[in-house]
């Protein structure tokens, strides 16, 4: 199963499921705001999105994840708008029957999401001037 | 016909706007629109590699225009 | 900085923390009970560990870890004694600047405790019986 | 010399036992003691490979055991 947000406002993480009876493996990648950005110090990143296309884009790439990898369930949840330093602008649960499938497909994931999702950055400095982050990050 | 085209990102801070509505030429072709809008900028888009969206799909080639589509100029994007 | 624990009874998870300036990467595995081990059902595991070395071998392999990989925080809990089918057994928290450190150093610490931490399953089967499990689970 | 042996998991299983004491000749060697240990099991942990363990701690080598030594023959380990 899928399940994708892209949202403003502090993510709410998905909650604690012990009701699993096959999967031995849950994955969880958090990602957070460093408080530097391409060498600038910054005090918070601003997350843009192209509405609608984004959201479409994250789920084709759910689904892509889902058939390229033994996987049962992939949740995503992408923060837009302002993200302070140290705060989460992307949760993803993977849960999977064994670990290495999980891990594999996290790091496609992700590493896709980098690629194809209309989102990004826009650094705001400590001096509040707000311009976009010139490359994507790795 | 007219054309609707977002803009995200460097884009946006290029134009300093969200969006941008341009009455083009029948026939026109993504690539020709792509070449526009790089003259617009006024050299701000340079070194910027463009990826373009119509109707918010990813296009492999390029496409002519219909009227009331909407164009996006993707720059890298910076997700995660 | 490096938190062990080796303890009976359901694993409390380690704490949210939106306070980091530097950690891009927060890769959480949970690993937990399947239903099925090596084809038998069961309604649980019983973990053993040799009290002592299980916890001395934990703390040298994130050591090892922390050494290996570019992370900055390794924290494991592991649970032992009874733990039901869907239920948490190993809970891995790693914190790291860029995303990749942090999955290659889960993936090798979660190698090694299977090959050097003294702990062992027991399967409980559907009938209450108590067994053994016979291989190193993948 | 007296020697504590811990027994886990199919050590265990095949001793019906959590530890055994033994009393061994001085300069017993953690691989002869091995060999005692897999005839006392009766066949019971033939297929089953086992790593020496003196005071806790992993040995690449046989050692001669010292009177008091804890010493466990560890099976498979399966954490995680």
């Amino acid at each position: 199963m899928i399940k994708i947000e892209i949202s403003e406002g502090p993510i709410p993480f998905f909650l604690n499921d012990d009701s699993r009876q096959q999967d031995g493996a849950e994955l969880i990648f958090n990602g957070r705001v460093r408080a530097t950005e391409h060498g600038d110090s910054i005090t918070a990143l601003e997350y843009e999105q192209y509405e609608g296309m984004a959201e479409a884009e994250l789920i084709q790439l759910a689904k892509d994840t889902c058939q390229k990898f033994p996987i049962h369930d992939l949740f995503c949840k992408h923060r837009i708008g302002k993200v302070d330093v140290g705060e989460t602008s992307l949760h993803v649960v993977i849960w999977s029957k064994h670990r290495q499938e999980g891990i594999d497909a996290m790091s496609w994931f992700i590493i896709e999401l980098k690629k194809r999702v209309p989102i990004w950055k826009w650094a705001i400095l400590e001096d509040g001037s707000r311009i976009p982050s010139e490359c994507s990050h790795d | 016909m007219k054309i609707k085209i977002k803009c995200f990102s460097q884009v946006k801070y290029a134009f300093g706007k969200d969006e941008l509505k341009m009455e083009l030429e029948a026939g026109t072709s993504t690539s020709e629109l792509e070449k526009m809008i790089r003259a617009k900028a006024k050299g701000k888009l340079d070194d910027i590699s463009l990826r373009v969206a119509v109707n918010q799909k990813y296009l492999p080639n390029e496409i002519e225009l219909k009227d009331g589509d909407e164009v996006a100029f993707i720059p890298p994007v910076q997700g995660g």
